[in-house]
C-alpha cells in the first residue's frame, strides 16, 4: 500500500469526490463525514509519506509503470514531502471548520457541489505538489483553478460572481502564460520531465527559448501566488469568496501556487541559471520588498476585515518571493518556514473572519467594536495568529521573519532587509485595528462580566473553534520549536539549491 | 533586413500566433462586453494551441498513425498533440464556467458590460 | 565615655518623637539634649573610632575624635541645648521640632565624622533639616523663600559631593583632608562656601532666616555656616584666596547689614560678615588663624544665638520685626534688653566680652596676608555702627513704633533662661578667654586685655562713634535695602522655568504635530494610493495646466481635481483598467522574447 | 565563576506564566483570581531568592530550554546582574500584587481578569530578560513584554488611551525592529549571540559596522526612554497607576536600561566601547536627556506626568554611568536599577494612592493634602528626596558612585550634568512636597472626603520607603554585592 500511496492520493479523492455527488444526491448528510474521511486519509498519508522521504530518501512513482520521458512520474522529496502535510493540514482544519460555515454562506442547494468541488480542489493542488512532470502540474493546476473558480462562486454574495469571473480571466491568463513556457521547455529539450528537463536544460542556457519560457513561467505563476502588481484578483476573489473557501485558497492554494514557482525556479531551471545566466534576483527582490510594503499600506487602509487579511496575504506573499530573491540557504529555509507559518497563521486569521461573519454577518470594523467581550475566544485566537503576522517572539511569524532577514544580511542586501523589517511594522498597522476594535473600543467598555451582548452573538460553534483555535496555537508551538521542524526544511533546501 | 523578413517568414505560422495571442489580449482588455471577453480568452487560448501544434511539425511529416508493416515515414511528433488535447479540455471547461457566471451575472445584475456592472456593483 | 556618635542622640530622639505629644514631647526633646551635651562633651580623642563599611572600596567613619571636633561638637551640642530649651515656651508643629533636631544631628553629624562621604550624608540632612524649619514657619513668604534654599544647598551639596569624589579618586581613600588642586578645588569650594554663604552665594541666608519662625531662625543661625565653617577648617590646606574671601564677607555683610531694616535679615548679614572673619582666620592657615576662626564659630554661636533670641523675644511680643516700628524696649523687656546688649557688644567685640576675645585673634592672625587686617578693621567698625542701631532704634529711642495699649513685656521663662544662660557664657568667656582658648587644637592663647588689643577696639569704637556722631542718617531708621544679587538669580531660574513651559514645550510640541501629520498624511495615501498619487500629481502639474493651458481648460482641471478630492476614500481606482497596464507590461515583455527568438 | 546547571531559572518564568493561565480560568471570582496573583508573586519571589546564595557565591545558573534559532537557544542563566534586576522586579511585583488589587477594587475598574493576567506575563517576559543567556532569548522575552503591556497601557479605553496605546506601540515596536536587526548582524558578524563577560564583539567588524550596530541596539531599546525617543512614556500615564509603577519601576523601562547595560558590559564589553568612542555618544544622549526631561518635569502639572518625565530623567542616569566607561561609573549604572526602581514605585503608588483616595492627579489640587494622608505624604516626600540623591535614601548610593566614575573616567563634565540635574529634581519634587505636606487647599472642605488610602496600597507604600532606606543604610546586601561581583564579572577586576 505504501508503495502505491502517491498515486492513492490523487485517485482516492477524485474517486471520493464522485461517490460524495452521487451519495450527496441521494441525501446532502453524507457529504460532510466523507469529505472528512478522505482528507484525514491524505493527511495521513501525506504524513506517512514525508517520514518515509526523511528516512529513505526521494520516492518516484510510475504512474502505470510507464518510465519517464514517456510516462508521467510522481516525485516526492525533501521539499513536496515538507508542503504536503502543510497543504492537507490546511485542507483538514478547513474541512472541519467548514461545516458550519457552509450552512450559513452557501445556499442550501449548492452544498452538495461545494464539497465535490472542495475535495476537487484539495486534489488538483495535492497533484500539483507530487507531481514530477511539468506538464501534468499545468493540469492540476487548472483543475484546482476551475474548483477555484466555482468555489468563490458558490457564496450567496452577488458580487461573489463579478469575483469569480475576475478571477477567471486572470487565472486562466496565467495558465496560458504556464502553458506557453511549458511548450517553449519542450521546444528547448524535447522533454517534460521535471529531472529530465533540469539535466537536459543548462546544454541551451543560452537559448532564447529558454530565457522565454523563464519569464512566461515565472508571470505565470506570478499571477497564481498574486505577487505585487498581479495581484488584482485577489483581494475581491478571497473577501467575496464564503468563509471556509476563502480559508483555503488564501493558505493552501496560494502556497502550491508557490510551491510551483519554487518548483519550477529550482527544480527546472536550477539555481544557477537564474542567479547566474538571467540575473533575476535583484528584481524580484525589489518587486518583492514593494510587494511586502504595498499590500501592508493598503490593507492598513481596509474598512473590512476580510478584505484586509486580503491585501495582507498580498504582503505575506512578498515574504515569500522574498526569500526566492535571496536565494541563499538561510533565506530560503525562511522562505519555506514562511510558507508553512503563513499558511498556519493566515488560516487561522481568516477563519475568524468567517466565524464573526457567521455570527455577526459582517466583517466590517465598524460593527465590530467589542466584540472579544462576547467572542473571547476567537478574538484571542487572532490575537495570536496576529501576533505572529506581525512577527512577534516566540511565534513562527518571528522565526521565519528572523531568518530571512538573517539570509539577506548575509547577501549583503541591507537595505532589503531593512524593508522586511518595516514591513512587519506595517503589519502591526494593521492586525492592531481588529486589536484595538475587539478589545478596547467603547462597546466593550462594561463591568467586569456583566456586558449585555447582542441576541445571537455568542464564541462560535465548536467546529469553528478547534481547527481555529489548534492553528493560533500553533503558530506558537511552532516558533517554539522551530528547530527540529528546520530538520526537514533545511534538507529541503539543500535540494532545492543543488538542483533537482 | 532581408534575414530577419526571411525568418519570420519561415516562421510564419509562430507569427500568426502571436498575432492571435495579442488579439486575444486585446479583447480581454480593451472590450467591454464581458462575452467577448471570453472570446478573447479563447482566441488567447487558440493562439496557444496553434503554438504547440506549430512546433510539433516535422517537415514533410504525416499523421502519427500506425502504418503496416515495411512502410516508413516522417511522423510529426505526436507529445504535441496530446498534450493540447487536455489543453483543449481545459480551454472548453474554463470557457463553460465563465459563461456560466456571465450567465449569473447577468440573472444578479441585469448587464454584462463591464461599465455598467462596476456602476451595479458600487450601487449595491 | 561611651564611643557613640552623638548624632544618633538626636536621631534616636527623633524617631521616638511621633510618640509624644505636648508636654512629653518637650521633655523628651529637652533630654535627647541634655544626653547630647553630655555624651559630646565626655567624648575626647581616646575614644575608638567608629568605622563601617557601607559602600565597597570606602570606608565611612563614623565618630573619630581630635581637639577641634571636641571644641565644634562641645559648642553644637551646648547651644543645641540652649535652642531646644529656647524652644519650650509654646508646642512647636512636630516637622519644626524635628528639623530642630535635625539640625543638631547633622551638624554634629558633620562634626564627628571621619570622612567625607559620612560627612556629605550629614551635610545634605543638615539642608533637608533647615529647610523643614524653614517651611514649618508657615511665615508669608516661607515657601518660596525655602525653596530657593533647598535649590542653593541641593546645587551646593552636588558640588561638594564633586569636589570630594576628587578626592576620593586623587587620594584613594575618603579621608577629611586637602583637595588637589584642580576642578575638584573649585567644586569643594563652591560646596563648603554656599553653605557658609561665600559671596555671591550667601543670597540664600538673609532670604531664608527671616522667613523662619522665632525658634526656627535661631537654630537656623547656629548650624548651617557653623557647621561650613569647621569643615573648612577640618580640610584646610587653602589659600590666601580665602581668606581674602573672608574678608570679602566681613566687608559685604557688615555694609549690607548697615542697611537692613528687618531685624533679622540685619542679623542674617551679620552671619555673613561674622563668618567672613572666621574663613579670614582660617584661609590664613595658620595655626594661630585656624585657632582663631574656630574661636569666633564658637563666640558668633553664643551670641549671634543671643542676639537672635532677642529678635526672637521683641518679635513674639510685638509681632514686629522692622526696626523702624520698634522703640523704647528697655522700658517694658529690660531682660530681653540686657541680653541684646550683650549679645551687641559682644558682636561689636568690646573687651570683656566673648567677640573680643576671639576677634581680636583673627585679626592677629590676619597680619601675615597684606591688606586683611584692615579689611577686617574696616568692617568692625561697621559692626560697631550697627550694633548701635540695633540697639538705640529697637530699644532705646523714644518709643513711636509702638501702638497705644499695647505693652510687650519680657517672653517666657524658658526664652529668658535661654537667653541668660548664653549671656552669661558669653561674659564668661569674655572675661575668662582660657576657657575657651585651652580647648583650641593649636592653643593659641588670646589676650583681649592686653594694651595693644585694648588700643584697637578703643580705636574701632572711636572712629565708630566718630562717624555716628557726624552722620545723622546712621541715627534714624530707615526703608530697608532689600535687593541683593539674588535678583539676579531668581531671574535666571524663571527663565529656566519659562525655557521649559514655552520654547521647549512649543517646539516639541510642533515635532508632534509634525509626524502626527505624517502619519495623517499616510494613512490618507494608504486609503487609495492610486488616487492619492494621482491627485498630488495633477496638483503638481497644476500651476503648469494654468500657464500653458487656456482658461477653460484650467478650470476644467481644477474641477477634476476638486472632484477627485472631494471624493477621495470612494473613489477607487478602476481595477479592471489598473490590470490594463500589467498585462501590458507582460506583453511587451512577451513580445521581446519572442522576437528575439529568431 | 562557575556554571551549574539548575531548573530554577526556568521555574521562575514558569510560575507567572501558570498564574497567568489560572487568572484567565478563575477569572469570574475575584478573590481566587487574585488569590493566584498573589500567590505566583510569593512564589516567584521565593525561587528568585534561593538562587540568590549560590549566584552570591560566585556561581551562574544556566539552563538551555531548546534550540530555537541560528544565534541562540531559548536559554536562561542567572547572573550576579541579572539578579540585581530580577530580584528587583521579583520583589516589587509582590508589592505592586497587593497594591494593584487594592488600586483595582477600591476604584471598582472594568476587565480586571484581562488586567492581572497581562501584569502576570509581563512579570514573565521581565524575569525572562533578566535571565536571558543569549540576545536572541532577550529579543523574544523584550517582544513580549512590549506586546502583552499593550492591553495594560490602554486599559481605561478612552479614545486619548487608544492613541496613547498607539504611540506606546509604536515606539516599542520600530525599537524592537531595530532591536532584532541589531541582533541579527551581531550574528551575522560574530556567529554567536551569547553574553560574555567583557563583550564579544571586538575585532569582529570593521569600527564604523560595530558603532552602527551599536546605535541600532540603543534604538532597540526605545524602553529606556532616552531622549528624543521617549514619548511614549509620558503618553502611557493614561493608564491605571499600578500599570504605571509596573511600567516605571518593574518591568518595562528597567529592561530597556538592563538590555543597554547588557550590551555595554557583555556584547560590547567597555573598551571596546572606549575604543569606539561610543562613550561619548551615550554620554551625549544621556546628558541630554537628563537635563532636559528635567525641564519638561518643571512644567507639567499633573503628577503622574511630572513622574514621567522624572523617570525619563533618572533612567539616563544609567546610560551616563554606562558611557562613563569605568569601574565605578557602571557600578552607579547597575545600582541605579533597583534603587530608581523601589524609589519611583514609592512615587507612582503615591500618585495611584491620591487618585484612590482624593480623586486629584493635578499637583495644584494636592495642597494640604498631607493633613489628610500623612504617611503616604511622607513616604511621598522621603521618596522624593531619594530621588534628588539625598540621604538617608538610596539615590545617593548610585550618585556618589557616578560621581566617582565621571572623574575615574576621565569627564569631569559629566559632575555638571549631575550637579545639573540634582538641582533640577529639587526643583521639581520640592514643591511637591511643600504643597503635599503644608499647603493650605483653596477650600478647606474639599479635604473632608480624602482619608488614608485602603491598607493593601499603603502598606506597599510604606514597605518599598522602608526599604530605600534599608538600601540606603545597608547598601550591600545584597544589591551592591551582585554588583560588585557582576563588575568583577565584566572587568576581570574587584571594585577597590
Amino acid at each position: 500500500m505504501i508503495e502505491h500511496l502517491p498515486v492513492l492520493l490523487v485517485t482516492v479523492p477524485i474517486v471520493a469526490a464522485l461517490l460524495i455527488l452521487l451519495l450527496g444526491w441521494h441525501d446532502s448528510r453524507f457529504c460532510y463525514p466523507l469529505t472528512l474521511a478522505t482528507i484525514l486519509f491524505q493527511f495521513a498519508g501525506g504524513i506517512a509519506l514525508l517520514i518515509e522521504v526523511m528516512r529513505e530518501g526521494t520516492i518516484h512513482y510510475y504512474l502505470g509503470g510507464w518510465a519517464p520521458p514517456l510516462g508521467i512520474e510522481f516525485v516526492i522529496d525533501t521539499f513536496n514531502g515538507y508542503i504536503l502535510p502543510i497543504v492537507l493540514l490546511l485542507a483538514l482544519a478547513t474541512a472541519v471548520y467548514a461545516r458550519r460555515s457552509v450552512e450559513k454562506e452557501i445556499k442550501p442547494e449548492k452544498i452538495v457541489s461545494f464539497y465535490v468541488l472542495f475535495q476537487l480542489l484539495v486534489t488538483g493542488l495535492v497533484g500539483m505538489t507530487i507531481t514530477g512532470d511539468i506538464f501534468n502540474l499545468y493540469v492540476f493546476l487548472e483543475i484546482s483553478s476551475i474548483a477555484a473558480y466555482t468555489l468563490i462562486a458558490s457564496s450567496r454574495k452577488p458580487r461573489a460572481y463579478v469575483a469569480a469571473l475576475n478571477y477567471l480571466v486572470l487565472g486562466s491568463i496565467a495558465g496560458g502564460f504556464v502553458l506557453l513556457g511549458i511548450g517553449n521547455l519542450y521546444v528547448a529539450t524535447g522533454t517534460l520531465n521535471m529531472a529530465d528537463l533540469a539535466r537536459l536544460l543548462p546544454a541551451s542556457y543560452g537559448l532564447a527559448t529558454v530565457h522565454t519560457a523563464f519569464l512566461l513561467l515565472v508571470i505565470g505563476f506570478s499571477i497564481k501566488v498574486a505577487l505585487f502588481p498581479l495581484h488584482l484578483w485577489l483581494p475581491d476573489a478571497y473577501t467575496e469568496a464564503p468563509s471556509a473557501v476563502t480559508v483555503l485558497i488564501s493558505t493552501v492554494m496560494a502556497k502550491v501556487s508557490v510551491y510551483a514557482m519554487f518548483r519550477v525556479i529550482f527544480s527546472v531551471f536550477t539555481t544557477a541559471y537564474f542567479v547566474e545566466t538571467v540575473p533575476v534576483t535583484e528584481l524580484i527582490l525589489f518587486i518583492a520588498a514593494v510587494a511586502i510594503v504595498a499590500g501592508a499600506v493598503l490593507a492598513i487602509a481596509q474598512e473590512d476585515l476580510k478584505r484586509m487579511l486580503a491585501y495582507s496575504s498580498v504582503s505575506q506573499v512578498g515574504y515569500i518571493v522574498f526569500a526566492l530573491g535571496v536565494a541563499n540557504q538561510i533565506a530560503l529555509e525562511g522562505g519555506l518556514l514562511h510558507i508553512l507559518g503563513h499558511a498556519v497563521m493566515k488560516g487561522c486569521l481568516f477563519m475568524v473572519a468567517g466565524v464573526i461573519i457567521y455570527r455577526l454577518g459582517t466583517s466590517s470594523f465598524s460593527d465590530l467594536k467589542g466584540v472579544a467581550a462576547t467572542m473571547p475566544v476567537t478574538c484571542a485566537a487572532f490575537a495570536l495568529a496576529g501576533a505572529s503576522m506581525i512577527g512577534v517572539p516566540p511565534t513562527i511569524g518571528f522565526a521565519s521573519k528572523y531568518y530571512l532577514v538573517l539570509g539577506a544580511l548575509e547577501a549583503g542586501h541591507w537595505v532589503y532587509a531593512a524593508v522586511l523589517l518595516a514591513g512587519s511594522l506595517l503589519a502591526v498597522g494593521y492586525i492592531w485595528r481588529f486589536i484595538e476594535v475587539a478589545y478596547f473600543s467603547a462597546s466593550s467598555h462594561h463591568e467586569g462580566g456583566d456586558h449585555h451582548p447582542a441576541p445571537g452573538v455568542r464564541e462560535a460553534p465548536l467546529s469553528m473553534l478547534v481547527p481555529m483555535v489548534i492553528l493560533s496555537i500553533l503558530c506558537l508551538v511552532l516558533g517554539i520549536f522551530v528547530d527540529p521542524l528546520m530538520k526537514i526544511v533545511a534538507p529541503a533546501v539543500s535540494l532545492l539549491l543543488g538542483g533537482a | 533586413m532581408e534575414a530577419v523578413l526571411e525568418a519570420f517568414l519561415s516562421h510564419y505560422n509562430y507569427g500568426m500566433a502571436i498575432i492571435l495571442m495579442m488579439i486575444g489580449l486585446y479583447a480581454l482588455i480593451a472590450k467591454q462586453n464581458l462575452v467577448k471577453k471570453l472570446i478573447g480568452l479563447n482566441i488567447f487560448q487558440t493562439a496557444i494551441f496553434l503554438f504547440y501544434i506549430s512546433f510539433a511539425d516535422v517537415e514533410g511529416g504525416i499523421a502519427p498513425i500506425y502504418l503496416p508493416e515495411g512502410m516508413e515515414a516522417i511522423y510529426v511528433n505526436p507529445l504535441p498533440h496530446v498534450l493540447i488535447l487536455t489543453a483543449i479540455v481545459v480551454g472548453v471547461s474554463v470557457t463553460a464556467v465563465g459563461l456560466s457566471l456571465i450567465v449569473r451575472i447577468y440573472e444578479e445584475y441585469g448587464v454584462i458590460d463591464e461599465a455598467g456592472l462596476l456602476k451595479m456593483v458600487k450601487r449595491r | 565615655m561611651i564611643g557613640l556618635p552623638p548624632a544618633f542622640i538626636y536621631l534616636l530622639g527623633i524617631l521616638f518623637l511621633p510618640f509624644f505629644a505636648g508636654r512629653a514631647r518637650k521633655a523628651w526633646t529637652l533630654f535627647a539634649g541634655v544626653v547630647g551635651v553630655v555624651l559630646a562633651l565626655g567624648l575626647s580623642p581616646s575614644v575608638p573610632e567608629i568605622v563601617i563599611r557601607v559602600l565597597p572600596g570606602i570606608d565611612t567613619v563614623l565618630l573619630t575624635v581630635d581637639p577641634m571636633r571636641e571644641v565644634a561638637g562641645g559648642i553644637f551640642a551646648i547651644s543645641g541645648l540652649i535652642v531646644l530649651v529656647y524652644a519650650v515656651y509654646r508646642d512647636l508643629p512636630l516637622v519644626e521640632t524635628i528639623g530642630i533636631l535635625a539640625s543638631i544631628a547633622a551638624a554634629m553629624g558633620v562634626v564627628y565624622a571621619g570622612d567625607f562621604i559620612t560627612v556629605f550624608v550629614f551635610w545634605e540632612a543638615l539642608a533637608l533639616a533647615s529647610i523643614a524649619i524653614i517651611w514649618s514657619s508657615r511665615s508669608p513668604g516661607s515657601s518660596a523663600a525655602g525653596y530657593r534654599y533647598i535649590l542653593y544647598h541641593i546645587f551646593g551639596g552636588a558640588c561638594l559631593l564633586s569636589g570630594i569624589v576628587y578626592t576620593l579618586v586623587s587620594t584613594g581613600s575618603a579621608a577629611i583632608g586637602p583637595v588637589a588642586d584642580g576642578p575638584g578645588l573649585l567644586f569643594i569650594l563652591v560646596g563648603i562656601g554656599m553653605n557658609a554663604a561665600f559671596i555671591p552665594i550667601h543670597t540664600w541666608l538673609p532670604d531664608a532666616y527671616p522667613k523662619a519662625s522665632v525658634v526656627g531662625s535661631v537654630a537656623l543661625s547656629i548650624f548651617t555656616t557653623k557647621a561650613a565653617v569647621f569643615l573648612l577648617a577640618g580640610v584646610g590646606g587653602w589659600g590666601v584666596a580665602v581668606a581674602y574671601m573672608g574678608g570679602a564677607m566681613a566687608l559685604y555683610g557688615a555694609v549690607f547689614a548697615l542697611m537692613q531694616d528687618d531685624l533679622r535679615r540685619l542679623l542674617g548679614y551679620s552671619i555673613i560678615s561674622q563668618v567672613g572673619y572666621m574663613v579670614a582666620g582660617i584661609g590664613v592657615g595658620s595655626v594661630a588663624g585656624v585657632d582663631a576662626g574656630l574661636a569666633h564659630m564658637v563666640n558668633d554661636i553664643l551670641f549671634k544665638s543671643l542676639l537672635f533670641m532677642a529678635a526672637g523675644a521683641v518679635i513674639l511680643r510685638t509681632g514686629s520685626h522692622r526696626l523702624s516700628e520698634m522703640g523704647g524696649l528697655w522700658r517694658t523687656m529690660p531682660l530681653t534688653t540686657l541680653s541684646c546688649i550683650i549679645g551687641g557688644l559682644a558682636l561689636a567685640g568690646l573687651p570683656g566680652l566673648n567677640g573680643a576675645v576671639s576677634k581680636g585673634m583673627v585679626i592677629e592672625a590676619a597680619g601675615s596676608v597684606p591688606y586683611l587686617a584692615p579689611i577686617l578693621m574696616v568692617a568692625a567698625v561697621i559692626t560697631v555702627i550697627y550694633v548701635f542701631r540695633i540697639l538705640y532704634l529697637g530699644f532705646f529711642r523714644p518709643a513711636e513704633g509702638t501702638r497705644e495699649g499695647l505693652l510687650p513685656k519680657d517672653p517666657p521663662v524658658p526664652m529668658l533662661l535661654a537667653m541668660g544662660a548664653t549671656s552669661l557664657l558669653c561674659v564668661a568667656i569674655g572675661l575668662f578667654p582660657h576657657l575657651l582658648t585651652d580647648f583650641l587644637p593649636g592653643g593659641t592663647p588670646a589676650h583681649p586685655f592686653a594694651a595693644s588689643y585694648l588700643l584697637e577696639s578703643a580705636g574701632i569704637f572711636a572712629v565708630a562713634g566718630v562717624l555716628l556722631a557726624l552722620a545723622r542718617p546712621l541715627r534714624r531708621s530707615w526703608d530697608g535695602f532689600e535687593n541683593d544679587i539674588d535678583a539676579l538669580y531668581i531671574r535666571a531660574g524663571r527663565a529656566v522655568v519659562w525655557f521649559s513651559s514655552h520654547p521647549l514645550v512649543e517646539v516639541t510640541d510642533a515635532i508632534g504635530r509634525g509626524i502626527g501629520r505624517v502619519v495623517a498624511c499616510f494613512q490618507y495615501v494608504s486609503a487609495n494610493p492610486g488616487v492619492a498619487i494621482q491627485i498630488a500629481w495633477r496638483k503638481l502639474a497644476l500651476p503648469f495646466v494654468r500657464i500653458f493651458g487656456g482658461r477653460e481648460r484650467s478650470a476644467a482641471y481644477e474641477k477634476e481635481l476638486a472632484f477627485l478630492r472631494d471624493n477621495y476614500p470612494e473613489v477607487q481606482t478602476n481595477i479592471w483598467g489598473g490590470g490594463y497596464g500589467i498585462i501590458f507590461i507582460c506583453i511587451v515583455a512577451f513580445l521581446y522574447f519572442l522576437f528575439s527568438l529568431t | 565563576m562557575v556554571d551549574v546547571t539548575g531548573l530554577l531559572p526556568a521555574v521562575t518564568v514558569v510560575i507567572p506564566l501558570l498564574a497567568a493561565v489560572m487568572i484567565l480560568v478563575s477569572g469570574r471570582h475575584e478573590n481566587i483570581r487574585d488569590g493566584f496573583t498573589v500567590a505566583a508573586a510569593v512564589a516567584m519571589l521565593v525561587s528568585v531568592v534561593a538562587m540568590l546564595p549560590s549566584i552570591l557565591s560566585g556561581e551562574r545558573i544556566t539552563i538551555s530550554l531548546i534550540p530555537l534559532l541560528p544565534g541562540g537557544d531559548l536559554a536562561l542563566r542567572v547572573d550576579a546582574f541579572g539578579m540585581v534586576f530580577a530580584l528587583t522586579a521579583a520583589v516589587l511585583w509582590l508589592l505592586n500584587s497587593f497594591y494593584s488589587i487594592g488600586y483595582m477594587r477600591s476604584l471598582k475598574e472594568h476587565a480586571q481578569t484581562r488586567f492581572f493576567f497581562c501584569l502576570a506575563v509581563a512579570i514573565a517576559a521581565a524575569i525572562g530578560i533578566a535571565f536571558s543567556a543569549n540576545l536572541v532569548t532577550l529579543l523574544v522575552f523584550y517582544e513580549i513584554l512590549t506586546i502583552i503591556t499593550y492591553p495594560l497601557v490602554v486599559h481605561v479605553e478612552t479614545p486619548e488611551a487608544m492613541a496613547a496605546g498607539r504611540k506606546y506601540l509604536a515606539y516599542l515596536l520600530i525599537g524592537g525592529i531595530f532591536f532584532l536587526a541589531a541582533v541579527i548582524l551581531t550574528y551575522i558578524l560574530t556567529g554567536t549571540t551569547g553574553f560574555v563577560p567583557g563583550g564579544f564583539l571586538a575585532g569582529s567588524a570593521p569600527p564604523l559596522t560595530l558603532q552602527i550596530l551599536f546605535v541600532l541596539f540603543m534604538v532597540g531599546f526605545v524602553k529606556a526612554a532616552w531622549m528624543p525617543l521617549h514619548g511614549w512614556l509620558p503618553a502611557a500615564m493614561v493608564a491605571p497607576t499600578p500599570v504605571s509603577a509596573f511600567l516605571h519601576a518593574v518591568a518595562v523601562v528597567t529592561a530597556g536600561v538592563f538590555g543597554i547595560v547588557r550590551i555595554a558590559g557583555w556584547v560590547y564589553g567597555m573598551d571596546l566601547l572606549a575604543s569606539l568612542g561610543l562613550g561619548t555618544l551615550l554620554a551625549v544622549i544621556a546628558s541630554f536627556t537628563i537635563i532636559t526631561a528635567s525641564l519638561f518635569a518643571l512644567t507639567e502639572d499633573n503628577l503622574k506626568r511630572r513622574l514621567a518625565y522624572s523617570t525619563v530623567s533618572q533612567l539616563s542616569y544609567i546610560l551616563l554611568g554606562v558611557s562613563m566607561l569605568s569601574i565605578a561609573g557602571m557600578t552607579g549604572a547597575m545600582a541605579h536599577i533597583p534603587i530608581h526602581a523601589f524609589l519611583k514605585i514609592t512615587l507612582f503608588f503615591v500618585a495611584g494612592a491620591v487618585i484612590v483616595a482624593a480623586g486629584r492627579e493635578r499637583i495644584s489640587d494636592m495642597k494640604g493634602i498631607g493633613r489628610k494622608m500623612p504617611v503616604t505624604a511622607v513616604m511621598f516626600s522621603a521618596a522624593a528626596i531619594g530621588i534628588c540623591g539625598l540621604p538617608p535614601l538610596s539615590g545617593l548610593i548610585s550618585k556618589v558612585y557616578l560621581a566617582l566614575g565621571a572623574v575615574e573616567g576621565g569627564v569631569p563634565i559629566l559632575l555638571i550634568v549631575l550637579i545639573a540635574s540634582t538641582v533640577l529634581n529639587a526643583a521639581y519634587f520640592f514643591p511637591i512636597i511643600h504643597t503635599m505636606l503644608l499647603g493650605r487647599p483653596d477650600d478647606e472642605r474639599s479635604l473632608d472626603s480624602v482619608s488614608e488610602p485602603p491598607l493593601t496600597m499603603l502598606v506597599p507604600i510604606v514597605l518599598t520607603t522602608v526599604a530605600s532606606v534599608l538600601i540606603f543604610f545597608f547598601p550591600s546586601m545584597p544589591f551592591m554585592d551582585l554588583v560588585e561581583i557582576a563588575i568583577g564579572e565584566i572587568t576581570g577586576s574587584v571594585i577597590p
